[in-house]
């Protein structure tokens, strides 16, 4: 399989996924002209022409709108956002409309539309700038959540979204555009969505996470082996529907839960999986089930107190012993 | 200045015009008895939360919605039980769904606020003031996306004019030339609160110059002229993709909704403006056309339909929870 | 003491504050000459006239921005919107601005703003109108959430809220309005953020709950009474700072513990309390934490399928005896 | 048609013009010097995040703040560096926070996008384009609540008067007839965006007949005209409590952002731009004023004045972990 980056499988996903159907177009700011504010969209431009890559004024409330109008006639939007921090002014057209338009029809209009953008942080923007929004979203039923951490189901994910008649939140991180991985070429590869990942099998304990933290957990993962912990990693790929089963079988084993994501600690999907695995796997934890987030402050723009603020494979791998009172 | 109604400018004969008038005359008489027989259901509690009665505006919905093909698009307010007769939705597959019941439009599970009917190309009420704007111009972005000729008509009230929504709607639409009219129902109401604490301006349509939009602007007295005035724009739409706002000043008769004392304005200015019900405005004209007999049949008519339709609704059954999971995804239930 | 309606109590809190400090104002549509959409504000038009008690246009972004920046140069502002629901166009000023501009500004300027309105279910509102929105705003670092459930916390609290430094959320309840009960009328009064309240004592399992919730899980343990089932109910009163400590005292006690609130059950307040009961009470804990929320469905408008939906005294009393394995 | 520049209806006379260039000649010179420190910083990766460089557009900021009463406030966007210098805060307090230390206008936690000033009420520059619109509203309006005469001006790009907030914002401001000047600083770019594509007319202010208020639009090419029209508005506001809605248009000489590579416009055109660079076409008037050893006195304290910020910013130290709570909330920290 060849390699290529984060970036590249995302835009072969809208690629191939707009060659095969037509009523798929993207729309965002800077996504043609300017070939992408992150060069996600780069070429498709040229490739598929200005009715199909559409370059939209600052008005996220009003093109998150025209996708959903869009979507509700038939076509297949892909909307970017130029990060999800922006999306905060197209809330309400996400949680009143996207979300609520299939039942508030009586099931006669569905909502075939993608939302993407980068998420979380990214290197010292600031507080404005650094937001993971995917716990606000992970919240609304009627919404489908991604957040891939690896090349291959970015495009795997991102073409089951497409293909989904359902919205679909895709989030992606700048930190995570340069990665590189393996990626099957083959225009017929998706992904299901709602299966997590084994990354790393491990027998000692279970560290969850999802988006860019995966490859911190990683990290952490490594860094305890030298000390002889054998950590499991489980890559979630998808928030909504979330893979519960996969994250059971593997606290099953290890009787140990870490949860670790970007953004801040009062409830989002970190409390909601910590919840579930309690509930549903309540006699099989030998210790409290940990969670490693971001700090419960604004992000600061000061490069050394943003690190800090950050989850951190140190702050992972400390939660770990503490779940294993080797601390 | 606001045009005011001239009929030798309609460019129908008379005779035609009364024809067309009839037939007015019927789907608002039908869309106020509708109405009416809604208000009473929902004192008797037969029907809950908000309920926004579109008494007095009849005209609007139904003069807009004459200029359309079947295979054009509307989108309104939680103010929409008009417009979707208007645009051909029985009365009872509304009374339904506002007494909550399965044979409704939406199921049941909608309500009031949102009517929706893909074989009418119904495509909602909106209760989220400003929100439903936006949406309307992605249904006309879509057509000038797939070249299918259509027109999107999207309603909403002078309230909504002051609303982001509103405004990224316009721009968007000016911007990309989309094939949509937008159509202010301007009832000097937001609510409680008249024009003048609700805008620097009367004038809705000065706000087109900004957007380099085309704009129309009158006073609704005949729902002949509403035809009229809309179909330019409509054509506008069709013809060049042009996008227009149209301020139709209008008025409703009724409070805000149920829940509404109406304690902003005087019974007085209330009884004045009823004189002028375009409705009523429609009928005396008929009568003077010596059409008394047909009114009287057409009359019955509308009755009857209306009884139908609240019987069909009272005795329709409810919704059962296996559409809850049902209507929230499309395909297998996500967690 | 007298005893007022909700409605009345937090008008009371208002008007005392408004009489005590002149920065005080209330803004939002219809809150002057209609009386106010739900006559929370009724009579303050008159009373402190039209530059104190302003209608707004429906342009929720513009007035809380307005709240924000007149909150940053030292007025403090009372923002009502008509519902909670409507907060989601404005979501971004609270999110990007209310809850940032201190920290931004290195400490230089505080927000001292209270938005308030009624939240979360209605009676057949429908799907646009029944949002539970304390779930997205509880995540926020440098916001304050109040919910209270009784008319002398709803005086206390938001008295306590208008002289806050930093911007503070109150959700009420169109359905807790009327409630009536007995309210100080010393204009002295207020109650600090930050502290739950047993308002009922017992020892088998404890139900944590806030807003109207309270109401509904007092008839639970009403109901479980009957069946022998001695059941404690916490009134949170505050959602942001949370009241853990009064949560795990009596957890301690029961072992037993049922988070009951309206909202969809991922994520959010009810996530977070369970994972902070399981964190910091783990050894205390004979059964799974149990939750009673709203289904993860958007509100359907048929009033038997809304009961269905959200959550009743009877749910609640079933998750507590399945947290007694009495089920 | 633009108003262009007309140094004879300045009401000014030539050497009273003379001295106020020189004033402003200085101010931009020492905007524009911390600007080009700015990158150099950036470029040793000194300076992280996104830095918006306000090369080319001095003479707004500098014009401006000049017809502005110490107390007067001003809001701005994240292309803010210009306007906190402009407003009266030393650029070492600006250097010191783009390099993220504790000595830095907001202590190192805002950064470049994020400049306050509690003493000079520079309120912010805020990064969510539109979102800072109604606040400097809001900022207005607690001024016509306390009376206290005093004016705020607000800036934003073109790019921002397609969006919801800015729409609010101007309405809201209309209405309630509050003293602020909202300044459109139009650079013909939003981001790689060029104003065709932006919006669907070409004059920005034509939307201010739609809110009902005043407006005016001008070439920024003369600093000391941009202090005369600005001025006009600025006095509306604190005589009348009208606000004004104000189109500069000017041209920015480097990216978007240090990130942005700028290839939507050709070298010739920037080159072309470059030649009616307001800072050079006041440094050239000064010295056919013969103001020659006055200028080379005023440059060399300009880079003596840069020289320490930069030395300042370099040794200061950073914040420490014990802001982050105490910054994120008055008073005890609440979880
Ligand atoms: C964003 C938002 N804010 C507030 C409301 C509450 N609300 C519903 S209708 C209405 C008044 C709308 O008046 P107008 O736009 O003139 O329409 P009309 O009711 O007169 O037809 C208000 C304030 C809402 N639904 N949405
Ligand atoms: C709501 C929102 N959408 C998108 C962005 C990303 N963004 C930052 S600046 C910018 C361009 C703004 O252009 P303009 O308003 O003309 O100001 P200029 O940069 O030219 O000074 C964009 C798209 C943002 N910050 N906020
Ligand atoms: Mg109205
Ligand atoms: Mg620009």
């Amino acid at each position: 399989m060849p390699s290529v980056r984060y970036r590249e499988a995302l835009r072969q996903a809208m690629i191939e996924e707009m060659d095969r159907d037509e009523r798929v177009f993207l729309m965002g700011e800077e996504v043609g002209h300017y070939q992408g504010a992150y060069k996600v969209s780069e070429g498709m431009l040229d490739r598929f022409g200005p009715t199909r890559v559409i370059d939209a004024p600052i008005a996220e409330n009003g093109f998150a709108g025209i996708g959903v109008g869009a979507a509700m006639v038939g076509l297949r939007p892909i909307i970017e956002f130029m990060t999800w921090n922006f999306s905060a002014v197209a809330f309400d057209q996400i949680l009143s409309n996207a979300s609520k338009i299939r039942q508030m029809s009586g099931g006669q209009f569905t909502v075939p539309i993608v939302f993407r953008a980068p998420n979380a942080s990214a290197a010292q923007v600031g507080a404005q700038h650094s937001h993971a929004m995917e716990h606000f979203y992970a919240h609304i039923p009627g919404l489908k959540i991604i957040a891939p951490a690896m090349p291959a189901d970015a495009k795997g994910l991102l073409k089951t979204a497409i293909r989904d008649d359902n919205p679909v939140l895709c989030f992606e991180a700048e930190t995570l555009y340069s990665v590189k991985g393996e990626v099957p070429d083959d225009p017929d590869y998706t992904l299901p969505l709602g299966l997590a990942n084994v990354v790393r099998g491990g027998k000692d304990a279970t560290i969850v996470a999802w988006s860019r933290i995966v490859h911190v957990a990683l990290d952490a993962a490594r860094a305890l082996e030298k000390e002889g912990i054998d950590a499991e990693v489980i890559d979630l790929r998808s928030l909504r529907p979330l893979d519960i089963d996969t994250v059971l079988a593997s606290v099953a084993k290890t009787h140990r839960a870490v949860v670790a994501g970007e953004g801040w600690p009062y409830g989002g999907v970190g409390a909601e999986i910590a919840d579930r695995i309690q509930r549903l796997a309540f006699d099989e934890l030998d210790a409290p089930i940990e969670r490693v987030q971001t700090m419960d402050v604004p992000m600061p723009y000061n490069a050394k107190l943003e690190q800090l603020v950050i989850p951190q494979a140190m702050g992972i791998a400390n939660a770990v012993k503490r779940s294993l009172y080797r601390s | 200045m606001l045009a005011t109604t001239n009929q030798t400018n309609l460019g129908s004969a008379p005779d035609a015009r009364t024809e067309r008038l009839v037939a007015f005359y019927r789907q608002m008489l039908l869309i106020r008895r509708c109405e009416e027989e809604s208000a009473r259901a929902y004192a008797q509690g037969k029907i809950g939360g908000f309920l926004h009665l579109y008494i007095g505006q009849e005209a609007v919905a139904v003069g807009a919605c004459a200029t359309l093909e079947p295979d054009d698009y509307v989108v309104g307010t939680y103010r929409d039980h008009g417009l979707a007769i208007a645009k051909g939705m029985a009365p009872k597959t509304v009374l339904a769904e506002l007494y909550g019941k399965v044979t409704g439009c939406s199921q049941g599970l909608g309500g009031s606020m949102h009517l929706f009917d893909a074989e009418h190309h119904m495509l909602g009420g909106y209760g989220i003031v400003g929100g439903h704007i936006p949406l309307a111009a992605g249904v006309a972005f879509a057509s000038k996306y797939r070249k299918d000729g259509r027109v999107t008509l999207c309603f909403f009230g002078e309230g909504a004019v002051s609303i982001g929504g509103f405004h990224e709607a316009c721009s968007l639409a000016a911007l990309w030339k989309l094939p949509i009219v937008f159509v202010c129902e301007n009832n000097e109401y937001s609510m409680g609160t008249p024009l003048s604490r609700t805008m620097a301006v009367e004038d809705v349509t000065l706000k087109a110059d900004g957007y380099g939009m085309a704009k129309d602007r009158f006073f609704v007295r005949d729902v002949v002229e509403v035809e009229s005035r809309i179909g330019e724009a409509v054509a506008r739409a069709r013809k060049d993709s042009e996008p227009t706002l149209i301020e139709a000043r209008t008025y409703r008769f009724r409070g805000h909704s149920m829940s509404d004392p109406g304690k902003y304005r005087t019974p007085a200015e209330l009884e004045e403006r009823k004189k002028s019900d375009p409705l009523m405005r429609a009928r005396a004209e008929l009568e003077s056309a010596a059409l008394g007999d047909r009114l009287e049949q057409l009359e019955a008519d509308v009755e009857r339909e209306i009884e139908e339709a609240v019987r069909f609704a009272e005795e329709s059954a409810e919704p059962g929870p296996e559409l809850l999971e049902a209507s929230t995804y499309a395909g297998p239930f996500a967690r």
